[in-house]
C-alpha cells in the first residue's frame, strides 16, 4: 500500500536521511524508532508531502495519506464537537458516532477545546483521524501526554478499526503500543555529514 | 560547458574577479570624465539656467534604480526556475544598490525641479513613483534580513519580486493617473524629437555608462561578499554537524 | 471549502476572534482626524474621502497576521495543507473571510462616519461604492502579505512594511473615484480601474500565496 | 569654476547629495566585504 524508494530528506537544507526504503501493506504498521533528532519528524513530514524529499519515491494511492503532529490544529474557541464536524466536512465526510466512544470524548462533546487538558485534547487531535476516513497514516508521537489507559485505547482503536479496516500507518513514538508491528530503527539511515543534496553543497 | 556552469559559486568567483576590478576602472573613468564635463564645460540651459547639470546625476540614476530592479526580477525567476544560488544572492546584493540609486533620483528630482515647483518636494507623478520604488526596494532588503534560512529567503523574496513588479508597473500609472505630470519630458528617448541638446548629450551617455559599469561593479563585489558570507556559514554549520 | 469559511467566521465573531478590532480602530482613527487637523470644516470635507480610505486601510492591515498566524502556531494550517483543498484555495477563503470580518464592516460603517468629517453630501454614494470595490483587493494582498510573512519573528511589522506599498494603486483609485464623483468630473474610470486590481489580484495572488504557505510550511 | 548663477546652491546640493550617497554606497560594500573575507580565511584556517 505504502512503497518508500531510496529516500532522501532534508531539514533546514541539511541531508538528515539517506537511502530509506521500506513497505507497508494494508492492515499493517509500522514503528519509527531512532533516538529524538535522528529525522523522525522530517521523514514523517516528507511522506505526507509536506516537504519535498531530496531524491527517492513516496508511492500510496492518490488522496489518502494523512498527517498528525504534536500540534494537533484544535481551534480552542470551538468546541469539541465543532472541531470533529469541521474536519469532517473538510474532508467531504460525516461525524461517525462510534468516534466518540472510541476515544472517551462522550462527555466532552459540548466543552470548548480550550477548557480541555492536555490528555483530552490530544485524544480529540486523534478522533479527528478517526472522522477524516483516511487509509495512510503518519503520526508523529501520537501518544505524547496520553496517560496508560488513554494509550490503550488508541492501539485499540488502531488496530481493531484502522488496520482492521484496510488501513496502514507510519507512526514515530518511543512507548510501545503493544500492537505487533515491525520496527525500523532509522540510525542505520542517518546521511552522511558530507551527503550531497544539500542546500549548501554548492558553497562547500 | 554551459552557461549555467557559471553561475556555479566557485568557478563564479574566480571569472568575477578580473571582471569587477576592470568594471571599477571603468565606472570611475567614465563618471570621473562625464562628470567634469557635464560639471565643467557645458552652457547653461537658455530657461533653467545651471540646474540643467543634474541631468548627469538624475537620468543615470534613474536609469539604474529602474532596471536594477528589474535585474533582481531577472535573478529571482533565474532562482525560481533553474534554483541557482548565485543568482538568488545576485538578487540580494542589487538590492540595497537599487534603494541606493533610487535615493539619488529622488534628490537629484526633487532639487532640479525645484525653481520650476518653486517647493524641493512637488508630488510631480515621476518622481512619486521613484519615492513608490523606494518603499519596494525597502520591503525587500527587510525580507531578507528577516529569514534565517538562506533558501527559504531566497524562495519568499523572488516571489516577493515577482509580485512587486507588478505592482511597482500598476502604481506607476496609478500615480500618472492622480496627479497630472509637472516633470520634463523624457530627457533621453530615442522616439521623441525633443531631445536634449547635443552638447549635453555626449556627457549624458558617458555619465549613464559610468553608472552602469558602477552598478555592474558593486553588484559583482556585494555577490562575491554574499558567495562567502554564505560559504562561512556552510562551513561552520558542516564542521558542528561532523 | 465553504467549511473552512464557516469555522473562520464562527472563530471570528467568538470571544477573542477581534471581528470588533477593525471597525474600533477605524472609529478611533476618523475620530481623531479632526483633533489632529482642526476642526474647520471646509478643510475637513476636502480631505473627508481620504482619511476614511487611508483609515479603512490601515484597519484593514491590523487585522492580517491573524490570517494564518493562529492557524500556524496551533499546526491547522500544515494539516490544512495535507488535506483534499487546494491550498490556492485556503489563501482565497481566508481573504474572503478577513473581507468578510473587516473590509465589509468598514465599507457598511465608513459613510456613516462622514458626518464627522463633514463630507459633502453626493460622496456617499461614491465611498461606498469605492469602499465595497477596493476593501476585498486590500484582503486578497494583505492575505499575500501575511502568507510570506507567516513563521518569521517579528513577522507583523513586516507584513506592513511589505502590504503598504502594494495597496497604493487601491488607494489612489479609491479616493480618487470618491474625489472625482464628488466634483462631478466622472468617478467611473477610476472606479473601473480599481475593480480590474481586484479582479486582478483575486485571480492571481492566491497562487503566489499558495506557492509561499509551500515554503513556509515546508 | 563655471558661472552657476542663482541655482548654484541647488546644483552643489545635488552633487554633493548624490556623490555622498554613492560614497556611502560604495565604503559600505567595500567595508562588508573585506569584513566576509577575514571571517572566511578564518573559518577555513581554523
Amino acid at each position: 500500500m505504502l512503497q518508500v524508494r531510496a529516500l532522501r530528506c532534508a531539514r533546514g537544507g541539511v541531508p538528515v536521511l539517506d537511502g530509506v526504503s521500506f513497505d507497508v501493506k494494508a492492515g499493517e504498521a509500522l514503528i519509527l524508532r531512532g533516538p529524538n533528532g535522528v529525522g523522525k519528524t522530517t521523514l514523517l513530514r516528507t511522506l505526507a508531502g509536506l516537504q519535498p524529499a531530496l531524491d527517492g519515491t513516496v508511492e500510496y494511492p492518490g488522496a489518502t495519506g494523512a498527517y498528525a503532529s504534536h500540534a494537533d490544529g484544535i481551534k480552542t474557541a470551538l468546541t469539541v464537537t465543532e472541531n470533529l464536524t469541521f474536519w469532517a466536512q473538510v474532508y467531504g465526510r460525516d461525524v461517525p458516532g462510534s468516534v466518540y466512544a472510541a476515544f472517551d470524548l462522550d462527555a466532552l462533546r459540548t466543552r470548548a477545546a480550550g477548557t480541555l487538558s492536555a490528555g483530552q485534547k490530544r485524544r480529540l487531535g486523534l478522533a479527528r483521524l478517526g472522522v477524516i476516513g483516511r487509509s495512510v497514516l503518519f503520526l508523529d508521537e501520537p501518544t505524547v501526554s496520553l496517560d496508560g489507559f488513554s494509550v490503550r485505547m488508541f492501539a485499540d482503536w488502531m488496530r481493531d478499526v484502522h488496520l482492521a479496516g484496510g488501513g496502514c500507518a507510519v507512526i514515530a513514538t518511543h512507548i510501545d503500543l503493544g500492537l505487533d508491528a515491525p520496527a525500523l530503527d532509522l540510525t542505520p539511515y542517518v546521511a552522511q555529514p558530507d551527503a550531497d543534496g544539500g542546500a549548501d553543497e554548492a558553497f562547500l | 560547458m554551459s552557461i549555467w556552469e557559471y553561475a556555479n559559486p566557485k568557478r563564479f568567483m574566480d571569472w568575477t574577479a578580473p571582471v569587477m576590478r576592470v568594471a571599477f576602472a571603468v565606472a570611475a573613468a567614465c563618471l570621473v570624465v562625464g562628470l567634469i564635463w557635464g560639471f565643467f564645460f557645458t552652457p547653461d540651459e537658455t530657461r533653467q539656467g545651471s540646474t540643467v547639470k543634474i541631468i548627469y546625476l538624475h537620468v543615470p540614476s534613474a536609469l539604474m534604480a529602474i532596471n536594477a530592479w528589474f535585474m533582481m526580477l531577472v535573478t529571482s525567476l533565474v532562482w525560481l526556475v533553474r534554483r541557482h544560488h548565485v543568482s538568488a544572492l545576485a538578487a540580494r546584493a542589487a538590492g540595497p544598490i537599487g534603494l541606493a540609486m533610487t535615493v539619488i533620483a529622488l534628490i537629484t528630482g526633487a532639487i532640479w525641479g525645484s525653481p520650476m515647483w518653486g517647493t524641493y518636494w512637488a508630488w510631480d507623478p515621476r518622481l512619486t513613483s521613484f519615492l513608490i520604488l523606494f518603499l519596494f526596494y525597502l520591503g525587500y532588503i527587510a525580507l531578507w534580513a528577516a529569514i534565517e534560512d538562506a533558501d527559504t529567503a531566497a524562495d519568499l523574496t523572488s516571489v516577493l519580486c515577482l509580485v512587486g513588479s507588478v505592482f511597482a508597473i500598476l502604481s506607476r500609472y496609478a500615480v500618472n493617473f492622480w496627479n497630472q505630470g509637472l516633470h520634463q519630458g523624457a530627457s533621453l528617448s530615442l522616439d521623441k524629437e525633443e531631445n536634449v541638446a547635443d552638447v549635453f548629450y555626449i556627457p549624458l551617455l558617458i555619465c549613464i555608462a559610468g553608472f552602469v559599469a558602477l552598478f555592474v561593479a558593486l553588484v559583482l563585489l556585494r555577490t562575491r561578499t554574499e558567495i562567502r558570507a554564505r560559504r562561512t556559514a556552510a562551513l561552520i554549520a558542516r564542521s558542528q554537524r561532523a | 471549502m465553504i467549511a473552512l469559511l464557516r469555522r473562520d467566521l464562527a472563530l471570528a465573531v467568538r470571544a477573542g476572534g477581534g471581528f470588533g478590532l477593525g471597525l474600533a480602530f477605524f472609529l478611533i482613527v476618523v475620530v481623531l482626524v479632526p483633533f489632529g487637523v482642526g476642526p474647520d470644516r471646509s478643510t475637513l470635507t476636502l480631505i473627508a474621502p481620504g482619511i476614511l480610505w487611508v483609515a479603512a486601510l490601515l484597519a484593514a492591515l491590523l487585522s492580517l497576521d491573524r490570517i494564518f498566524a493562529l492557524d500556524f502556531e496551533d499546526g491547522s494550517l500544515a494539516l490544512l495543507a495535507t488535506a483534499p483543498l487546494p491550498l490556492e484555495g485556503i489563501a482565497l477563503i481566508k481573504a474572503l473571510a478577513h473581507w468578510i470580518t473587516t473590509g465589509l464592516p468598514l465599507t457598511l460603517v465608513a459613510p456613516a462616519l462622514g458626518f464627522f468629517l463633514n463630507m459633502a453630501p453626493d460622496a456617499y454614494g461614491y465611498l461606498l461604492v469605492s469602499l465595497a470595490l477596493g476593501t476585498p483587493a486590500l484582503s486578497m494582498i494583505g492575505s499575500f502579505g501575511a502568507a510570506l510573512t507567516v513563521g518569521l519573528r517579528r513577522g507583523g511589522l513586516l507584513l506592513s512594511l511589505l502590504v503598504l506599498p502594494l495597496y497604493v494603486p487601491t488607494l489612489i483609485f479609491g479616493a480618487e473615484a470618491v474625489r472625482r464623483g464628488v466634483d462631478g468630473t466622472g468617478a467611473t474610470a477610476p472606479l473601473m480601474l480599481m475593480g480590474a486590481i481586484t479582479l486582478g489580484c483575486f485571480a492571481l495572488l492566491p497562487f503566489a500565496s499558495a506557492a509561499v504557505l509551500r515554503i513556509n510550511l515546508r | 569654476m563655471p558661472d552657476l548663477g542663482k541655482y548654484a546652491f541647488e546644483v552643489l546640493t545635488a552633487y554633493a547629495g548624490s556623490i555622498a550617497v554613492l560614497a556611502v554606497l560604495i565604503g559600505a560594500s567595500l567595508r562588508r566585504s573585506r569584513r566576509v573575507k577575514a571571517a572566511l580565511e578564518a573559518v577555513e584556517r581554523g
